[in-house]
Parts: structure tokens; C-alpha cells; sequence
């Protein structure tokens, strides 16, 4: 068997050879482009935790199962595409000496077709340094401004124009952090009493209002997860013990539309609960949620999930279930037709897709360090 | 309630010179971001746990403080120290203890009492890489911010860089 | 020899409009330093190889390019730019080619001749980290600065940082 | 068993809280500090492969299997230990942005005692970029200058007094590399032609002499290694066929002391050969030299070995062999009583220690990054 295959690869370089009696010409070396982006592709934020001071996103096309390029950041950086799949931002944390000296916080921008390095914006030294989470920063879906969430420990958000490009200003959000964005102008913030504060700003990035809800969940009885699932003006919090709250971001004030919970009796006497790093995950038209469950008692939230359950939202219901081959810790779907759910696992520097909803296992691509989040176009 | 949060920040607050720091922390305070410390009660009502499922019988390894089941990291997120040239709650050589830290409160096995620690980073180098823990009892998301253990908490300190993690008796509940 | 050499220099310095660059390559030159290339002959004498240990019969993979069986591999050291979103001779997105590189010679298995390699890193990302190569036909240590793979080779690029390597045919010896 | 393993450890706790009435102190947070270097301590340089824009340094005692502490660098950074052990250097290289922007390289002083960072020497952006080596940086005996390898490509010294916090001056030396530190105040590079060029500086560290040796060995023919065992004036270099070249550079001009061969007809039959990383260390007094061989053909030089080889430079003979638990990649001898052989693999974060010369295999530490080098006190 083996003498077979060395004849037949001796057979191949025969061929090759008679129908290469030229030599080969020299190469030209360039650089490859990127294209547009394609449904399938993951932008895979790795902290690089043994070395944080350099982030990187691995660019991977996820059903050739292949890493298409590479960008680069600072320390912790947050990672945004443009709604226009045009550019491509890092909003980054330098220090001039690697692990000391002065600290400089900027917004990175890259050509999405080339990923070449185009400039970048200085912000305040003071953006929000953790494990990557969503929503610490966010872009306004016309694409004009990009926010940055800011803790020195106390709270603001930094303004950057995309178009000007110029750091337009900081809105202070006491006792309130993040920005969850939620409509054209329109970003809201979670406060330390359970309300939101929803701030919408004017054409040149200025507040033009702030208005603190009432408190929507008691965080002393059942926190919600700070990474909630945002569909147009709808945001979905899951909470530690397994409810919905469903937002309405529509008007000045953040509104209860709804609450329920994802979980029945039963679920609950088996301890099934929503867990991981980011545990929700909405499908592009915001019909179905994806959470990530597992059972556990209490203080158990961050415990990476064995199954992930499919709910519809208007009915608010479960409509399907379906395990995970490795335990999730940050789930993400797909935007586009095929939609796949797209699975974090914990530390274990890979990640799995799924079909989306039917959950059918399509495989794996690792060495991606040490990621907790997947974002895509 | 309000007089552990004074404890805590007088505790922490003693050991640094940084005014400008002390300052901008009680704009955080007088913002009303230091509220917390509320699910202290339910924590306190839980034994240690190693995992984030509370255990019911001791865990094997709760005195080695090398190990992720050390009593004192009930809700420590990140290196430990003890693993990487300092102890539990002291900074290996050549790095400094942030001013700034999230807090709990672990039971202590043997005397039974309820201890409020506070989990300071140690911040000036990079990672330390070793021995990685990450417990949640009584962990908040950023909203808490003062119970939130996945920030970097090198606030005050000389750099953001976050090194290892410390769990530090400040008192006793 | 000496034709090897010039043509190397003119064939990189031709895709490079850092003039700068090429004075300061000449200036390496009249400094004696790039007599190097001589081990050429000796490795001309060899078929490529995947590990440092020559082979005699074909490797399976010196076919495909992200592999280091592939037989223009023969003496390359680091991330294959061909797992990482680029090509044999070409760079992933983003990343700049070097304008200056370290030389092989591999014997391409089908038509039996000699090519010179040169192998240019591209420059400007961090490690990309996929397919980390370290064949060393022909290699030498720093004193044959040309011919040391173990260097960053990119100077006259943008940045000194190095993200993965390739394989450019420049012509037959 | 499990059992009676349980009730131990509940009687322990049971013990400790009847002597333990009273509460717990608080803690009082500090730095520890390093104390005086042992001669089995490790210092470790990692480069951390996948973001070498930040090096590292392990400081471990390898008799307790313990991480001492840890010093930062920057990208590819060469790490140094003054000869009174009171200081550590970082050679540095840093860019503005991480990964881009301006570049600097500096000198990074660190107190040995307690790991404080001290400040930095600031020298020409030029020095030699490389998976780290022996060599390409070194301090004299006396502490004053430290001298660092450049490579533009064009090839230079830079010296920096270590005394004055001052670089110096930069010495030109065309065709040749590297700092082989071998007096006083003396280093030799080495050149393409296979001769050594010695530079004498003087008490300001301007060069006083600078004489280029013939040619010692022919690098078309049998290479030499480019980091030799140093004992004062004398360099031994290990070639890729085996030979050992020992040059004196007490003078003005290095000269060929002996030639000798590692192996005998029957080993080189056996195809035995030198190779590794960092192939070839000295014991301190430099009566022994410790190689790393393996069997392999032509172009194997970087294979690592499976045996350390032990040889007396008086008798120029080998007077032992040992056989390595995980083949080595860079070897190096500990200084002062008891010396232990320290192995380190080809990219398996590991350290493994033998006795020296016996080669009695004493343990191994993990964890270490991508680290090619080790050094001590």
C-alpha cells in the first residue's frame, strides 16, 4: 500500500515534469486582498491573554474552514465593522514602552478590502480595560459615530465622528456603563439600580437628551447578564436566573415590553439556567433567541453552557433544543441566508458551528488563542 | 450596609497617596455607582466554593493558597498571585498593588465567620500566566462595577497592565 | 556567484522604491557582507527537504504549499504565509512584503533544476501563527547574515514587526 | 481510602478552628522582594512567539519548581545581568502603537533586589532583531559598558556606559556581527570570511584597537556555531561537522589556540553531530564543555540533541555522555557549587535539570512560553 502511493506521487511528478520541460518562471510577489465579506466569515477577537498588550482579530472563513488575514491591536482592544462592511476599526489601548509608560487610547482604522492600516483617531485614555464584552463600544447604523464606553472608575462614553474623523466629545453616565446601541442617534447605558439610561444624540454628536428609566429588574435578586441581545430598538436581557426582560428603546425612556421566563417548573427543579460569557444571541430578523443553558446552582452564571436553547420571541416560547459538542462560553448567529451558530468554547482556542435553529454540528476550526468573542458582517 | 462601603474604601484608601484617585473615586460614589455590596447578604449565606457550584462538604485544597479552592478566593478572577512569586494577598517583586479592587465575602472554614476580602490586582507587568482561576461567588456584571471581577482593576495604579490577583481580609462581616 | 548575487539584489531592489534602503544595502555590500551565498553549491547538491534531514525519496506533500514538505520550503524558517491568508509568494491582507530576504536554493522535484529562493517575510502584523516551518538546507549562522533564517528579515518594510514568510522563485541557478 | 482521607481533613479544620477563636487580622498588601540570586535559579527569556512585541523573563528556583517573579521587555528583547548582580537589563525594542508606529530601543534597568523598574538608556533604533541569542548583546567584566549587536542591515556596535547611564557611541564593523564579550574591556564579532574581529575599548568606551584575524575556519565548509562557550579570553566554537576551534583573544588579535574533534571515526560513522539552539556551555572554570549531539546528515545543525556530550578542554577528550529526557534545543551549566545542567526543548515551554557532569536527571518546569535562552548568576 505504501509502495503503491510513493508510485502513484513518482507518477505525478513525471507528468508534471513532461509538461514542464521550461523552467518555472520567477513569482511576483504582492499582497492578497480580502474581497467582500461573506455570511460565513468570523471576526474572532483573541485577547492574547499571556501578552494582552496586543490584541489580534483572526479573519477566518468558517466553511473552508480557513484563516483569510489577520488585524492587529492594542491592549484588550474592542473590535467594530463599519455598516457599510467599508472599514474596519480597533479601538486600542497603547503604552509607548509595551507594558509601561504613557498610555494613549486611539481608534484604529483598516481598509476592510485590503485590512491596510488607514489612520487613526485619539480618544481619552480612559476606555472601559476588560475581557472583551460586547457593548462597550458600538457604531450607529448609518454608521456616523462610534462609541466608547469609559471607566476611570467613573463612567462616560467618548464620542468619535467616523466621518469628520475627530473625537467629538464625552457624555458623563454616573452610576450608569456601556453602550448598548439602540436606534439611529440613540445609545443607552445600564445603571447600578436596574434602570437604563437611553441618550440620543444630535447630527454632530452632542447629547440631545438623557432619560433614566425606572429599574426593570432587581440586580440584588436576579442581575441581569451585561451582553444582551439588540435588535433595532429591542434589547433582550437574560438574567442569572433564567428571565427576559425585552426593552423597548423606540421612545426617550426605555420601556418594559415584556418579561418571561425561559425556563418552565421542570426546567428550573433540574437547575437549568443561562450561563457563560456571552449567553444570548438573536437571529438577524430578531424572530428567534439562541441562550446558552446549563444546570447549576446559584452563582453559577458564568458556567459555559451544555445545550443551547432556540425561543421564539413572539410567542415566547422554547421551540428547540440542541446540545453542544464542547460547552459554549459566547454564542453569536449568522447574518444572511444559512444561518450557523457560531460557539466559543472556554479556553480552549477554538471555535464550532452549528446550523441555526436545527443546531446540526458542522465542525470546528481552531488555534484561535484566547478568544471570547466572534462578531461578523 | 453603607458602613462596610466606608470600611472598605477607608481600608483601601489608607494604603494609597494617590489624592487625585481618592478624589475621582468619590465622584464614582457620589455618581451612585457604589451602591453594591447588596448581594453581600447572599453570599454570605453560602459556604466557600471552588467552582461556582457551592460546595457542601470542605474542598480538599481550601488552605493552599496555591490552588483555586484556597478559601479566601471564593470570587477571585484572574492569576494568582500566590502562583507567581508573591503570596495570596501580597504582589510578586516589582509589582504594585492597586489602590482599587472588586470585592466578596468568603467563609472561612474553620472559624465559620463571614470575612469581606477585597481582590486587588497586582498591575505593572503583564499576565503572570499562571495558575488561572476564575470563581463567582457574588460575581456582578459591569453594571456592579465594585463586584465585577473581569475589569482590570488597576485603578491608581501605575499602569493599567494587569499581572495577577490577591484576596485581601479587610474584615470581618 | 558574483551573478547570483547582483541579480538577488536587483530582482528585490527592483520591487522596492526605498531608495534609502538600497544605499544602505550597498553600503552592506562594499562592507564585504554579502559574500555569503557560497554554501549554494552544496545545496544545489541536495533535493529539497522537509525536515533538516535530506530526503531521497519524494515527500508526500511537496505539492501542497501549506506544508513544509513543499519543495520551494526547502530552507524556509516561520509562518508559512500560505496558512495564514496569503500564498507561496504572496503576503496575507494587510501585511507588506520585505523588500530584502535570506536565500535557498531548492531543487524543484519535477524538472529536475535548481531554483533560487528567496525568502521574504511579510512585515507590519504581529506572528500570524499557523504552520510554523524551520527547514534549514543551506542555512547559516549570523555571520553569513544572508543566509541566517533565525533573523527578522524586514528590513526596509514598514515596521521590524514579523508576520510570516515566503517563498519566491527569483530564477534558476 | 477516600474516606479515612476526608475525616484527616476535616480534623484538620476541626483543630484549626478550636486554636483560632478569635477572628483574622486584616492583611496587609505588599510587594515581595527577590533577595540575593541563588546559583539554581533560571532566568528564563521568553519571547512569547505569538505577540513578541512583549518578551518576558521567568525567574524560577528550579530546585523548588518555583516562579520567583517575572521582568518585561519589549519585542525580541535580550536580557543581561550585570556582573555584581545588583541590576537586570532589558534590551528593548519597542514601537509606539504595539505593532506599528515610531520604533525606540532602549536599555530597561531593573533592581535585582526587588524587581523595581529603574529607568532606560536610550540607544539607536538599529539592533539586531532575532529569535533571541547569546551574543548579539554582553556587558564587560567590570560592569561598566554594555555592548549591543546592530544590524540594519549594515552591522555595528552600540555601547552604552553603564555607570553614566549614557550611550556612548556606535562602533562600526563592516562584515562582521555580534558581541563576543572576551576581556576586560574587549569583544570580538565575527565575520563572513571566518575571522574574528577584536575591538579594545577605552575607559570611555571609544575603540582603542579593532584587528581582524585570518580566517580560523572556512564557513563554506564547516561552519561554526554562532554562540560559543566564553571562559575570559577564550572561545570555544562547536562546527555543524563536529569540530571544536579554541581561539585566545588575551591579545591584540585572536589567535587559533588548538583545533580538536568531538567525535571519532566511529561516531561520525554513526553520523553524530553538534546542533540545538544554544549547542555548545562551559562549566565556570572552564575545564568542561557540555554539547548537544544528535545523529544527522548534512544541514541538521538545528536538530535537537539526544545526548549531552561532556569533554575535558585540557585533554581534549570526551570524558562522558548522557542521554536527554526530552531532547535539547539550548543548554546552559549553572555557576557555583552543585552545578546542574539546564536543558531547554524545541517549543515545549519546558526546563529539564541533570547533574553536571554526571547527567542524573532531576526534574523538569513547565509553563515557560516559547523560551529559547536561559541565563543565571
Amino acid at each position: 500500500m505504501v509502495k503503491r502511493k510513493a508510485l502513484f506521487a513518482l507518477a505525478i511528478w513525471v507528468m508534471a515534469a513532461s509538461g514542464a520541460r521550461a523552467q518555472l518562471p520567477p513569482d511576483q510577489m504582492t499582497s492578497y486582498k480580502l474581497g467582500a465579506p461573506q455570511p460565513h466569515w468570523a471576526f474572532i477577537l483573541d485577547s492574547v491573554f499571556l501578552a494582552p498588550t496586543v490584541s489580534k482579530v483572526d479573519i477566518v472563513d468558517l466553511d473552508a474552514g480557513k484563516l483569510l488575514g489577520q488585524i492587529d491591536g492594542g491592549y484588550l482592544s474592542n473590535f467594530e465593522f463599519s455598516p457599510d462592511r467599508r472599514e474596519m476599526y480597533m479601538i486600542d489601548t497603547f503604552y509607548s514602552r509595551a507594558w509601561h509608560g504613557t498610555r494613549s487610547d486611539a481608534v484604529s482604522i483598516f481598509d476592510a478590502g485590503t485590512l491596510a492600516y488607514k489612520g487613526e483617531i485619539s480618544i481619552p485614555p480612559k476606555r472601559l480595560l476588560i475581557v472583551p464584552k460586547n457593548n462597550t463600544t458600538g457604531i450607529t447604523p448609518d454608521g456616523r459615530f462610534l462609541m466608547v464606553a469609559n471607566l476611570t472608575p467613573a463612567t462616560s462614553v467618548s464620542v468619535v465622528d467616523l466621518k469628520s474623523r475627530k473625537f467629538v466629545g464625552e457624555i458623563e453616565t454616573p452610576g450608569c456603563v456601556q453602550v448598548l446601541i439602540a436606534g439611529k442617534r440613540k445609545f443607552a447605558s445600564m445603571c447600578a439600580d436596574g434602570s437604563l439610561l437611553t441618550v440620543q444624540l444630535d447630527d454632530s454628536g452632542k447629547p440631545l437628551s438623557r432619560k433614566q428609566s425606572k429599574p426593570f429588574f432587581d440586580p440584588g435578586k436576579d442581575p441581569v447578564f451585561d451582553q444582551p441581545a439588540i435588535v433595532g430598538n429591542t434589547i433582550y436581557f437574560d438574567s442569572y436566573h433564567g428571565q427576559i426582560y425585552e426593552m423597548d428603546l423606540s421612545g426617550d425612556v426605555a420601556q418594559t415590553k415584556s418579561e418571561w421566563a425561559l425556563t418552565s417548573d421542570e426546567d428550573r427543579k433540574a437547575n437549568w439556567r443561562p450561563g457563560g460569557w456571552l449567553s444570548i444571541a438573536a437571529s438577524e430578523k430578531g424572530d428567534l433567541l439562541y441562550v446558552l443553558m446549563h444546570q447549576g446552582g446559584e452563582w453559577t452564571h458564568k458556567q459555559p453552557g451544555k445545550e443551547v436553547w432556540v425561543f421564539d420571541t413572539s410567542a415566547k416560547k422554547r421551540i428547540g433544543r440542541f446540545p453542544l459538542k464542547t460547552d459554549g462560553y459566547s454564542i453569536r448567529v449568522s447574518r444572511g441566508p444559512n444561518p450557523i451558530l457560531e460557539s466559543l468554547p472556554l479556553m480552549q482556542s477554538q471555535i464550532e458551528t452549528y446550523t441555526a435553529p436545527e443546531g446540526k454540528y458542522l465542525g470546528v476550526y481552531k488555534d484561535i488563542g484566547t478568544a471570547f468573542l466572534v462578531s461578523g458582517p | 450596609m453603607d458602613n462596610i462601603v466606608e470600611r472598605l474604601t477607608r481600608a483601601v484608601a489608607q494604603r494609597t497617596s494617590r489624592r487625585s484617585f481618592i478624589a475621582r473615586l468619590g465622584k464614582l460614589v457620589a455618581g451612585g455607582m457604589m451602591i453594591p455590596l447588596l448581594p453581600v447578604d447572599r453570599v454570605a449565606a453560602q459556604s466557600s466554593s471552588t467552582s461556582p457550584v457551592a460546595r457542601s462538604t470542605p474542598a480538599p485544597n481550601r488552605d493552599n493558597d496555591q490552588t483555586c479552592d484556597y478559601w479566601k478566593y471564593c470570587a477571585i478572577d484572574g492569576y494568582l498571585c500566590s502562583c507567581c512569586g508573591g503570596g495570596s494577598h501580597d504582589c510578586p517583586p516589582g509589582a504594585t498593588p492597586s489602590p482599587t479592587s472588586w470585592v466578596g465575602t468568603c467563609r472561612h472554614p474553620a472559624d465559620g465567620k463571614d470575612y469581606i476580602v477585597s481582590y486587588r490586582d497586582c498591575c505593572g507587568k503583564v499576565p503572570c500566566g499562571r495558575c488561572l482561576c476564575a470563581n463567582t461567588v457574588g460575581e456582578m456584571p459591569l453594571y456592579r462595577t465594585q463586584l465585577d471581577s473581569d475589569l482590570i482593576w488597576c485603578f491608581g495604579a501605575p499602569t493599567m497592565v494587569y499581572h495577577c490577583s490577591t484576596a485581601e481580609i479587610v474584615g470581618v462581616k
